[in-house]
Parts: structure tokens; sequence; C-alpha cells
């Protein structure tokens, strides 16, 4: 009964809630990203940015009573020992869809998450070679020096 | 522009939300993205690929292909950092070593100091005295930090954990070490062309094992060609050819962390560092 | 009349010849072998469009097609008698202006003068390509091709005067095939799904009467080599190239590929009838007539001789395009025989300015008092061709203009008869006092001392070569003849 | 079925981010952004995610505030917004 | 063996970079060689899949992994992403070929990471234009962006800056298009283009597929700069050193294009793209936009390479309006420019390189004198650029020729003008480069001579040519130009006609 009601505040709560959270991220990355003026607040917000689409592919993978999109086996070790038949066959007769999180959003956002930190590094050795060059990361004073000459 | 942008940033965060309110609600199990195409990911990982972490079959298996240019793209970053920023280091300017016993430091002129002295140690410019403790600290842990990375790419088939994590905790375990002690020391341990080197190598391996697979006379990346080379029936195959990738993995995103800090931290002098 | 058609490469390779001379031109050890080639491709080139004469005579016409570029639509050749009557003229003319510029280019020592040979060849395939051609798309194609060719010959001196007024040029010639023949063209193209030259056109049926006016001007004024006005003052400013250049591209090659064009897209694409029928044939007459008044009176104020020649051109075009826009038998003759009769006539009066120029070194009319004792074979080889241009018999000019003055009679349109008369009495005011003032001026007043100095032979052969031509073709005004009215019978549907 | 946790963690995750871009120096700004991507992270743990969450916490956690504190030590901590 | 050249034509190069990177650890000789052998394989591929699939009429579909439909990662080759292929590879080859002096001097010691770099660009566009995944196509661009950056960041001083900004609009578009896959996802459950193809029309009022093809085509637009978010292009692309700029301006825009194409017509069908959203007219109002103030704003430059980067951007605006007009016409000229205009922009850019390598500058001024000093350079550069003006029988003219036809036919006579109108800019654009190199003598004393005569006496001494290991692939380069303006009536019917759905008239 108890566990009923708190399902519903639950939906009722958490309905739209990871969707609007990923909405602000991405537009304070995006606001960051366009509006600052210091590079390096440019690279954290784009950092924020690419995580904000990460959190918001994660809630669409979510399964309301679902677990981690690991199988539970009990592939004791002469299980194993016997090879893939047996693990197989156990995992035949019984997986029941509801019972996992959706394994594929999990995926991308790996490759997501990765391809994030990469842009990350090359953005940020850019940033330092600007610095190098104008002895300041300000892209307003950058701009004055080059107007200057 | 600020305000253009402020304007557009409002603009796209309204529709984002208009266009929100459309979604299935969260967590919603007949959702179409929960009904279509995960069940079959779900139900069918034991028996095509015997590995219980449906992320890590999906990963490394179904979406493989995936997964071989998503470390392509670690070491592109490698690549690119290398690229952008190494140079080689020019004539030295003045360098600084401390005298061990009194804890005096010169100030010598050029790169003429004898290299390896018992009792001088070379000092970065901007030198904070290495703390005993940090550093007895990470010497400590950085060992139990490698085991656990260890663990976590072996045993990505059963629990969270694989390639990318433990590749990562790896070049982490170093870096940490480059920053308890000196980066000179981290590079003596292990060279920038030992990470160059290694990091492509990770990559091949990952390639090489899906190359394997057409010289078997199979598709690209379809390990249960290598049934033959593993000795084991073709679903087993596919898990050992899982394990064989996350390796490859692991070695490439461990060496280009490494190489991406060493060039990063030090502006690509690849001389005094963090 | 029993059309035969014969399926040959023959056009196709009468184009080639001259480019693929050029890269014997090109890598030739010295000038003369150079040369050589070039009389070469310019005999091969005659031999193969004469071959083709006896069959187009007879009515036949000669057709090859390159590739298919758009559905039914790509790069073909004809051979009708109105493009043969063309290619006659440019063919057998290129030979007597080789003969010519080797005189004119060696005697003032030019610079890059093999450049100039290669881009002269270029130019003459391209015109044989316009005449050959037998659809709209390789006639553009041919036309553009020329435009740039001809660019390096006009602005050959590559000082600041010429740079000037090649900008002129490409400004006025690539603007309007641009901005006007290519969506002209296009806009065509979508209404009647194919550019093919038939006899009587292929927009008849698929337009309104708007369109078609507006499509046929697109075209007048975008084949801006006509010289129609407004679209004229790149020729008096294309005056700055070397004689020869002159000679055979504004007063022959370039210009008649204009008028060529215009009359190919009037006769081919926009078909007479419609010209008849919304009277469009008038509107053109009437720009015609206009910029031959117009240029006529500028010219007579013209005292550079090769200024004045120009602004002469530009009114002559316009009889053609007038003929045209007669839409009658013979002013229709009339016209495109005026394109080979006028060509002999202007061609032989460059011939003498660039002589001129060569052996004194003159340009201006002013100047030229008495030099016809200094040089009297050129003069009268000036004086027939004046002749020919006014249209005064025994010049072959007398017989397209006579034919055009039918025209007007037959369309019974008294005032561009009138506009006829005047322009030749301008023409005669405006060459005979040259003449007069070469010959008979006073012994004082002559600006030259009495005693004879021909320029270089080079130069003077073909000068008289033309005018005896002009003159011969008052005799014998065939093949021409035959080949203008059988072009005017196809196209006004027999 | 802790709920409330996951509301309070994605709180504090918006409070990270726009501390991390409103701050005026550029070293605490590259250390919220690693505080934000562990919070993240945690939420990801309880949505079920292990995968993403362990890799954010390596990945985004650990190494990009290790390359974000060496770019800001070899470029400049101050900045004007 | 031709079952798996869909796999080869990118595993190859794949490998291939590994190879290079690390050789460049031991010998500064091999990664070059690897490298063009590595590019001309995956070209010899490209043309045997092309041929392949011209002949058959159907095509060819490769399973990663092994695993088929929505399941695995499926690679499908059919007549539109064959003959990009071919221009992808063609390009990469060639420019890398003809660039070997500039490499040499611009990379001295890190040939292998530049090699590399090189090498998994031209992989990663090969990837995008073949995957039929649409996240896989993210991953790629990802991999073609980062090497981008890695290619432009080493240019002149301001290289860097110009790099951080396409970086970040980069992202935003990357990013956008992810967004755009991930709006698909929780609309259909699927990532496979075929299957997206069959789920999207049966739910066409779904507000979630219309804005996962709003945000996909804003990211694209991004990408390829379109009018309002053009401003990172120039700026990049004019900073870049020659070689990189030779690789990736032919081909980033147009292979972003042909995505955007893809898009459009295979995951969201022809009915819904025309038929259902009306923002076609919106879009090629962008276009006609685009197109005029790209040409406009390269009438302001006088440095070679700024002009030349503005003029891709109208470039961009003839593809994206033509491919919006929505009609069988347009839709062909857009592909078809697509390659030409990778031919184009190729031999532009090389030409753009021998100068610099040769005079030093890349200013207008810098060109003078050049037709007497290097005759055939010139008469290249002079080839490509009348195919940009759209002069006959060079390319440009017959893609224009289809681009303005269905213009007309869709009765859009703004789209017309506009491009009549970029044909005249370009046409001034190159005829004042023209007239300065043909005028101006050439700076130093013995051009004087040069433009002296024939070859008897003293021309031919005078002239001094680029060297020929640049010279060849740059005259192949503009001679393809006429060649495919010959036979674009024969690349249309054959190819492109069948790259076109059905349901388009």
């Amino acid at each position: 009964m108890r566990d009923s009601d708190m399902e519903s505040i639950f939906a009722l709560v958490l309905a739209k809630a990871n969707y609007v959270v990923y909405i602000i991220l991405m537009m304070v990355g995006l606001y960051a990203m366009i509006v600052k003026n210091n590079l390096i607040k440019k690279i954290v917000g784009m950092s924020i940015f690419q995580t904000a689409i990460i959190l918001f592919y994660v809630s669409i993978g979510c399964k309301r009573g679902a677990t981690i999109p690991i199988l539970v086996h009990h592939a004791s070790p002469e299980a194993a020992a016997h090879g893939a038949e047996k693990i197989a066959a156990h995992a035949m007769e019984a997986v029941d869809v509801a019972h996992y999180i959706n394994p594929l959003p999990h995926v991308l956002m790996l490759t997501a998450i990765v391809v994030g930190v990469a842009t990350l590094g090359v953005a940020l050795a850019l940033a330092i070679k600007v610095y190098n060059t104008y002895g300041t990361v300000e892209e307003d004073e950058i701009n004055q020096q080059l107007r200057s000459g | 522009m600020k305000i253009l942008g402020k304007l557009t940033i409002l603009l796209c965060g309204v529709l984002l939300l208009v266009f929100t309110m459309e979604f299935p609600d969260w967590g919603d199990p007949d959702s179409p993205a929960s009904t279509h195409l995960s069940p079959y990911f779900i139900q069918h990982t034991m028996e095509d690929t015997a590995v219980p972490n449906i992320v890590t079959s999906v990963l490394a298996d179904y979406r493989g292909y995936d997964t071989l240019f998503e470390t392509t793209v670690i070491l592109t970053a490698g690549l690119a950092c290398f690229l952008l920023l190494r140079i080689e280091r020019k004539k030295v300017h003045h360098r600084y070593y401390r005298h061990e016993p009194t804890g005096v430091t010169l100030r010598m002129e050029g790169d003429k100091f004898p290299r390896n002295s018992a009792v001088f140690q070379r000092m970065d410019a901007n030198w904070v005295p290495y703390d005993f403790v940090i550093s007895r600290t990470c010497r400590l842990i950085i060992p139990f930090i490698q085991i656990f990375a260890l663990y976590v790419v072996a045993h990505g088939h059963h629990s969270p954990g694989g390639g990318f994590q433990g590749g990562v905790l790896m070049g982490a375990s170093v870096i940490l070490f480059a920053i308890s002690h000196s980066l000179r020391a981290a590079i003596k341990s292990f060279s920038e062309k030992t990470a160059a080197l290694l990091s492509v190598t990770g990559v091949f391996i990952y390639a090489g094992t899906g190359a394997l697979c057409l010289i078997f006379g199979e598709v690209f990346l379809n390990y249960s060609a290598l049934a033959p080379l593993f000795g084991s029936d073709r679903v087993m195959a596919r898990s050992h050819g899982i394990l064989m990738v996350e390796i490859g993995v692991a070695v490439a995103v461990t060496a280009v962390m490494i190489w991406i800090y060493y060039n990063l931290s030090s502006a690509g002098k690849q001389d005094e560092g963090l | 009349m029993p059309m035969e058609t014969v399926f040959s490469v023959k056009p196709f390779l009468a184009v080639l010849v001259s480019l693929i001379a050029i890269p014997c031109i090109i890598s030739s050890r010295s000038q003369n072998i150079r040369e050589s080639w070039t009389f070469a491709a310019a005999f091969i080139k005659f031999a193969l469009v004469l071959s083709m004469l006896p069959l187009v005579l007879n009515g036949g016409v000669v057709e090859y097609t390159v590739c298919q570029i758009f559905p039914n639509l790509g790069i073909a050749f004809r051979v009708d008698a109105f493009g043969m009557l063309f290619a006659l003229v440019a063919s057998s003319l290129w030979i007597i202006t080789s003969i010519y510029s080797i005189g004119y280019m060696r005697h003032l020592d030019e610079h890059s003068q093999t450049r100039y040979f290669c881009f002269f060849a270029v130019a003459l395939s391209a015109t044989i390509g316009v005449a050959f051609s037998a659809n709209l798309l390789t006639m553009y194609l041919f036309y553009e091709m020329l435009s740039l060719a001809t660019y390096p010959l006009v602005t050959h001196h590559q000082d600041k005067e010429a740079r000037s007024s090649g900008r002129k040029y490409l400004l006025y010639i690539l603007g309007g095939s641009i901005g006007f023949a290519l969506p002209a063209m296009l806009i065509t193209y979508h209404f009647t799904g194919t550019l093919d030259f038939t006899g009587h056109g292929v927009m008849a049926g698929h337009v309104t009467s708007g369109t078609a006016l507006v499509l046929t001007l697109m075209f007048l004024f975008g084949f801006a080599k006509v010289g129609i006005m407004p679209m004229h003052s790149w020729l008096p400013a294309a005056m700055v190239a070397p004689t020869p250049v002159s000679a055979l591209l504004h007063a022959v090659a370039v210009v008649k590929v204009g008028a060529f064009s215009v009359v190919r897209v009037f006769t081919g694409i926009v078909g007479i009838d419609l010209l008849a029928e919304f009277n469009i044939g008038t509107v053109v007459c009437v720009i015609a007539s206009f910029t031959i008044i117009v240029a006529s009176l500028i010219a007579m104020s013209q005292d550079g001789l090769k200024r004045r020649l120009a602004f002469s051109t530009i009114a002559q075009l316009s009889y053609i395009i007038l003929g045209v826009g007669l839409v009658t038998a013979s002013g229709m003759t009339g016209g495109m025989l005026h394109i080979a009769m006028h060509a002999f006539g202007k061609i032989t009066l460059f011939f003498c300015a660039g002589a001129i120029f060569c052996a004194t070194g003159i340009k201006n009319i002013s100047q030229m008092k008495g030099i016809g004792k200094r040089m009297p074979i050129t003069m009268t080889a000036f004086f027939i061709g004046s002749l020919s241009v006014i249209g005064l018999p025994p010049c072959g000019g007398f017989i397209s203009k006579w034919y055009l003055v039918l025209g007007t009679l037959e369309a019974g349109s008294i005032p561009l008869l009138v506009v006829l008369l005047t322009s030749s009495f301008l023409n005669a005011v405006y060459f005979l006092p040259i003449v007069y003032n070469a010959f008979f001026c006073s012994a004082e007043d002559s600006l030259f001392e009495p005693e004879r100095k021909e320029p270089p032979l080079y130069c003077v052969v073909p000068l008289v070569i033309t005018s005896i031509c002009s003159v011969i073709l008052f005799f014998f005004p065939q093949p021409f003849l035959n080949l203008a009215k059988m072009a005017a019978t196809t196209f006004l549907g027999g | 079925m802790f709920w409330q946790l996951e509301l309070i963690i994605l709180l504090l995750v918006i409070i990270c981010a726009i501390a991390a871009i409103t701050v005026r120096d550029l070293l605490s700004s590259a250390l919220l952004l690693g505080a934000y991507s562990f919070l993240l992270c945690l939420i990801w743990a309880v949505m079920g995610a292990v995968d993403v969450a362990f890799t954010e916490a390596t990945v985004g956690a650990g190494v990009s505030t290790v390359f974000c504190v060496a770019a800001v030590f070899h470029t400049t901590r101050r900045t004007k917004d | 063996m031709t079952r798996h050249l869909p796999a080869l034509i990118i595993v190859i190069p794949l490998l291939a970079a590994l190879f290079t990177a690390g050789s460049g650890w031991i010998n500064s000789k091999a990664p070059f060689r690897i490298a063009v052998a590595a590019l001309f394989f995956s070209f010899v591929c490209a043309v045997l899949m092309l041929i392949q699939v011209v002949t058959t009429g159907i095509a060819m579909e490769y399973r990663m992994a092994g695993w088929a439909g929505p399941m695995g990662i499926v690679y499908v080759i059919d007549h539109l992403s064959a003959i990009v292929l071919v221009v992808i590879t063609a390009v990469s080859t060639l420019n890398l070929v003809a660039q070997k002096k500039n490499i040499d001097a611009e990379f001295n010691d890190k040939e292998g990471a530049f090699n590399a770099l090189y090498v998994l660009f031209t992989a990663g566009l090969i990837g995008m234009t073949a995957t039929g995944d649409a996240f896989n196509l993210y991953v790629l661009l990802e991999i073609v962006s980062l090497s981008g950056y890695a290619l432009i960041g080493l240019g002149s001083r301001r290289a860097p800056l110009a790099t951080l900004n396409y970086l970040f609009l980069g992202t935003i578009g990357a990013t956008f298009y992810l967004l755009g896959v991930g709006y698909l996802y929780i609309a259909t459950g699927t990532l496979n283009m075929a299957e997206l193809a069959t789920i999207i029309p049966q739910n066409m009022e779904s507000g979630v597929i219309l804005f996962a093809f709003i945000i996909c085509l804003t990211g694209l637009f991004v990408k390829m700069a379109m009018f309002p978010v053009h401003g990172w292009l120039p700026e990049a692309y004019s900073q870049a050193t020659s070689v990189s700029t030779g690789l990736i301006a032919p081909l980033t825009t147009k292979v972003t294009v042909y995505i955007m194409i893809r898009i459009c017509m295979t995951v969201f069908t022809p009915e819904y793209t025309f038929g259902h959203l009306d923002i076609s007219g919106f879009i090629v109002l962008l276009a006609i936009v685009t197109i005029v103030f790209g040409s406009l704003s390269a009438l302001a430059q006088t440095n070679v390479k700024r002009m030349l980067s503005y003029i891709i951007i109208a470039e961009v605006g003839y593809m994206v309006g033509g491919f919006f007009l929505g009609n069988r016409l347009g839709i062909s000229g857009a592909i078809l420019h697509i390659i030409n205009d990778a031919a184009m922009t190729l031999a532009l850019f090389l030409a753009a390189g021998i100068f610099i390598w040769k005079t030093g500058g890349e200013s207008r001024s810098d060109l003078k004198g050049l037709f007497a000093k290097m005759p055939f350079t010139m008469a290249g550069f002079v080839l490509a650029g009348l195919s940009v003006v759209g002069v006959p029988p060079t390319c440009g003219f017959f893609s224009k020729w289809y681009l303005i036809s269905g213009g007309i036919q869709a009765g859009n006579t703004l789209f017309v003008a506009a491009l009549i109108f970029s044909s005249l800019v370009n046409a001034v654009l190159f005829f004042r480069l023209f007239e300065i190199a043909y005028f101006e003598p050439f700076a130093d004393a013995d051009s004087h001579g040069s433009n002296h005569g024939s070859h008897t006496h003293g021309g031919a001494l005078a002239i001094k040519e680029a060297p020929l290991d640049m010279l060849i692939p740059f005259l192949i380069a503009s001679i393809t130009l006429i060649v495919l303006g010959l036979y674009s009536g024969t690349i249309v019917t054959n190819i492109i006609q069948f790259a076109i759905p059905t349901g388009v008239i």
C-alpha cells in the first residue's frame, strides 16, 4: 500500500525531472560556450554541455523497477567448466526483460564520455597554444592584440 | 553579441522543454526505447556471447565496431595533442639544483651540470618541496590501484568495468606518480616513446583481432571465427574475443591518457611538469 | 526539298584541327616551323570545310554527335547551308590573315608571338564550332570558348590601356552571356525540352508572346558580340589589339559569331513565324536601325582609323540583324549574305589600316593626307574595300545590300528602307574623304614625300587578295548567294 | 527507491555546473567541474547505469580534472568572468 | 573478396594509420609512403565498389561483427555513397601526393603523427559515408573533427585561436546531431537508418521526430557553415597550412552536405522531408542568403585563401538550396555539385598551395606575373576558376545547369537569380586574379624577359615552373574538371538517378 503511493509520488516527481535537469545543464553549457569571454571557461562549458547529453541518454535508458543490466546467473564453477551451452541454457530458461535496464544507451554513452574527454584534451592543448601566442586566454584581449596588429 | 547569445539559448531551452513534454514518462517500461531493440540484447546476450554483463557484450561485440572507433578517437586525441603541443626542448636558460644535505638551491646557467649526481637534485623552476607523506602514500597506493585496474579489465564480463575503466585507472596511477613525484621521474620510468607505441599497439590489438576474423574467412570483428584459435566453441570464442579487445582498449587508453598528460602538464616541453 | 543527312566526323575534325595544331605550335623550335604549323592547320581546316560544300549545296546536311550530356541534349555538330556559309568565310579568311599576321608581327617584332598564334588557333576552332553547332548548348560552349580565347589577343600588349579595355571586353561579353543568354537558354529548355536548331524554331506553341519577346531580347543582348546598342562599347575599346586580331576577330570572327549566333537563335530557336506573328521582328528591326544610324553618326566623328572602322562595323552588323528582323525571303538572304560580303570588305580595310601603321606608324585619319602617293596599292585596296562596305558596285557589298533593300520593300516598310539608304550615304560620307585626301590632295599639304614605299610584302599580298575577292564576289556571288538563299528558304519553312 | 536522494543530487549538480562557469578562479572552476562529474556519476549509479557511472568517475571526475588543472597551471588562474 | 570491400576500404587506412604513427618514431620517410599506399588502396576499393554497384544495381551491405540489422552496425554502399567514396579517396590521395614538399617543410619532425592524422581523417570520412547506423556516424564524425582540429591547428600564428573557435562550433554541431539521434531513439527505439526509415513514416505527426529532424539539421548546418553559423570556416581554412586546407576544404563541407542528403532522404524519407514538413522554402531562403553573403564577402577579400573559403560557403549554399528545392533536377544538381565542387576546390587549393610554396605570400598581389612565370600552373588555375564561374565545358557549368533548371522547375526565381549573381561575382573575382597574374610584371628582375618572344629566344629560360611532383597531380586535378564536365551526363543517368528515391519527381 505505502509502496504503491510511494510509487505514485515517485512517478509524479520524477516523470520529467531528469529531462528538465538535462535541459538546464545543456543551456548552462551553451551559455558558457557562447557568452563567456575566457577560453578555459568556454572549455569547461563545453564539458558540461556534453555531459548533459549523457544524462539525457541515460535517462532514456531507465526503466522503473528494473536493475542494472548484468544478468544474475549462478554460473557455478562446474557450470562454467561445462562451457557455454550450460550457461546459455541457463540463460535461456528465464531472462525477464522487465528486470533489466535498457543497456543500449549506456553503451552509447561510454563512447560519448570518451569522445568528451578526447575533445577536452585537444581543446586544452589548443588553449595552451593560444596562451603561448598571446599571453592571455581572454578573448577580448586577444582580439585587441589582433586589431592593434 | 552577448544579448543575442542569451536570447538564442533561451529560445533553445524553451523549445527543448516544449518537445520534452511529449516524451514517454521517465523510466516507462513500455516506451519504444525499452521495448523495441533492447529486449533482444537482454535475452540473447548469454546464448550469443556468454557474457552476463550486457553492456560489455553490446559494447565489444554487437556494437564492437563503434568501440573500435571509440578507441581510435582516443588515439586521435593523443596524436592531436602531440602534434599540437610537442616542441623539442630548446636551449635551456638556467636550471635549479638543490644540494640535498644542506638544502641550498643553486641556479646554474645552461645544461652543463652533472646529470646524475648523488647529492644534487634537480628542481623545477616553480618548485614546491615534494611532501614526504604525499609521495610515500602514493608509492603505497599506486600498486593497489594498478591491481584493481587489472581486475576491472579482466572481470569486465561479469561486473561493471572493462577496457576503458581499467585503462583509465591504470593511466591515472602513472599520472598520480607523476604528480606526487615529478614529471621527469615518471618519464624516466614510462617514456613518451613507450606511451606512443603502446597506444598504437592497443588499437592495433583491437583492429588486428578484427582483421584476424577477416583472415579466418568471417566478416570483420566476428570473433566466433577465432574459435579454432582459442580451441573453444563459437560462443565462448566470442567471449574470449571480447576479452582480447578489452585488453587492447585498456592498453590504448592507458598509454594515451599518460601521453596526453605528459604533453598538457609540460606544455609540450616534457621537461618541467605539474 | 529533299534533305539527305550524312553522319560524318568531318565537322568535328574541322573544329579540332587547329586545337591539335597548338601543341605543335608551342613545341616548335623556330618561328618558321611554328608558322608553317599554323598554315598547315589553316589549309586542312579549309579543305575539310570545302569538302563538305558540294553536299550542302545539294541540300544535304552533315551531322555528328560527340557526347550526350542532358536528355536529348548534348555536344553535337550539324552543317547546314547557313553554317557552311559562315564557316567558309571564316576558314578562308584565316589563311589570308595568317599570312598577314606573320608579316605584321615580325615587322613590329611583337612579344610572345607563340601565345598569339596559339590563341589565334583556339579562336578559330571556336568560330568553326559555333558555325557547325547543332544545338544551343554546343553553340554557347564555343561562344564562351571564343570569348575567353580572344581575351589574351585583345590585351596582347599587356599595358594599362589593354588592361582596361580587356576588362570592358570581358564585362560586356561574359556578363552578357552569363547574365542574359544562359538563363534565357535554360528557360527555353525548361519550356520546350529541347535546344536543337530546327528549321523553324522550337518555341512555337510552348511559350506566350510576352515570354517569347523577353527571351528574344535576352538572346539579342546576351550575345553581346553582335554589338547591338547599348551592348556595343566593348568593340571600339577592343581596337587596342594588334591589327590582325582586330581584322580577323573584330571584323570577321568575333562580331560575326555574335551576329551568326543571334540569327541562329532567331531562326532555329525562336522561329521565324513566331517572330512574324508576335511582331517581335519589328521590335528587333527598330533596335537594329537605331543602332545603324547612331553608330554611323558616331563613326563620322572618329579620327582614329581603327575606331572609325569599329563603329562602321557596329552599324554593318545591325544590317544582318535587320535583315533577319524583316522576316522576308530576300531580307534574310541579304542579311546572311552580308556576313560574307561585309567580312571581305571590312577585313580589307583593317588590313590597310594595319599596313599603314606598319609602314608609317600612323593611326589617325587626319595625318593621312597624300598617303596614296606613298602607298598606292594599299590605298587602292582601301578604296575597293570602302566601296564594298558602302555597297556600291562593282563590289560584293552591293549584292547583299541590294537584297536587304528588296527585303524592306517586300516587308513594305518604307522607314527601314530610308534607314538603309541613309546609312549607306553616311558610310560614303565617312569613308570616301579618306580616300580622296589620300590621293587627290595638292602636293603642298601632302604630309608625305612622294616616293613610293609600300609596306612589307607579307602585309600587302593579303589585302590585295581580299580586295580582289570582294570584287570577284560581285560578279560571281555564288556559292555564298546560293547558300544564303537555301538557308532562307529553309528558315521560312520552304 | 531513494528518489529524494536523487532529487537532491540533481539540484547539487545544477549548482555545481553554474558555480563552475561563474567562479572567478579557473583552478576552482576546474575542480568544480570534477565535483560536477562526480555528482553526475552518483546519479547514474542510482539510475543503474553502473558502467557509465564507473567510466564517468574515472574519466570525468578523474582524468579530465587533472587535464584541466594542468592546462590552468600552464595558462593562468585569473579571469574576468 | 569483393564481399569484404566495404570493410577493407576503411580497415586498411585504419591499420595503415597505426603503422604510420608507429613508424614515425623509427624512420622519417616511411610514414608518407605507407599513407599514400593505404589511401591509394582504398581508392581502388572505392572504384571497385562503384563498378559493382553500378553493374549489379543493388546496394552492397556489410554486417560488422556479423550482426544483422538493428542489433549490429551495418555498412551500406549504394550508388550515392559509392560515388562519394570515390571522390573522398581520390581527393585525399591526390592532395597528399601533391603536397609532399609542403609536408616536409612544415612538419619536419612529426611526419608520423601528421600522416597518421591525415589518414585517420580520410578513414573517418569514408566511414561516415558508408555507415548505415546513425550513432556510428556520430563516432566517425568525431574522429574527423578531432583530426581536423589537429591538422588545422598547426597553421599560422593565429591558427590555434581559429581552431579553438572551430572546435567549439564543431562540438555544438556534433552534439546537436547526437541529441537528434537520441530523440529519434526515444521515438523509435532503434539506431539503424534503414529501420528508422520504415518506422518514421508510421508516426509522422510525432513532435519528437519533428524536433529530432530540426536539431539534426541544425547540427549539420553548423558543421557545413550555413549562413548564420559560418563564422568559423574562413578563419580556420585560411590560417591552416596548405596541405591541411587542401584536404579539409574540398571534403569536410561536401561530406557534411552528403550526410544531410543521406539523413533527409534515407532516414527521414522524402515524403517526410518535402511532403509532410513545409520548411523547405525557409531553408532555400537561408541558402540564398548564404550564397549572396558568401559571394559578396569573397569580393571583399585580398587574401587568396580567405577568398576561396568564402567561395566555399557560397557553394554550400548552392548544394543545400538545390537539394531543398525538392525536385529531381535540383537534387541531381546538388549531388552532382558535391562531386564537381570537391574537384574544383581541390584544384583551387592545390594551386594556392603551389603559389604559396613558390612566392611565400597569400595575398592577391603575390600572383604578379605568374602567367609568364609558370604557364602550366596558371593554365590549370584558370581552368579551375572557369569551372567555379561555370563556363562550359568545365564541370561547374553542368551542375549549375541542373541547379538552375531545378530552380526554374520549382518556380523559385530568387534562387535562380542568386545563382546567376554568384556566377557573375565569381567571374569578377577570378578575372581580377588573372589580370594581376597576367598584366603586372613579376616581382624580381629576371622575369622581364620571360614574357618576351617565343620559346626560341629566352622564353623557356625565364619560366620557373613548380616542381613536377606538385605540378602533375595538380594538372591531373584540373584536367579532371573537364572530364567530369563532359561525362556529367553519364554520371547523372547511370549513378545519380538511382541515388534519388523514386518518390521524388
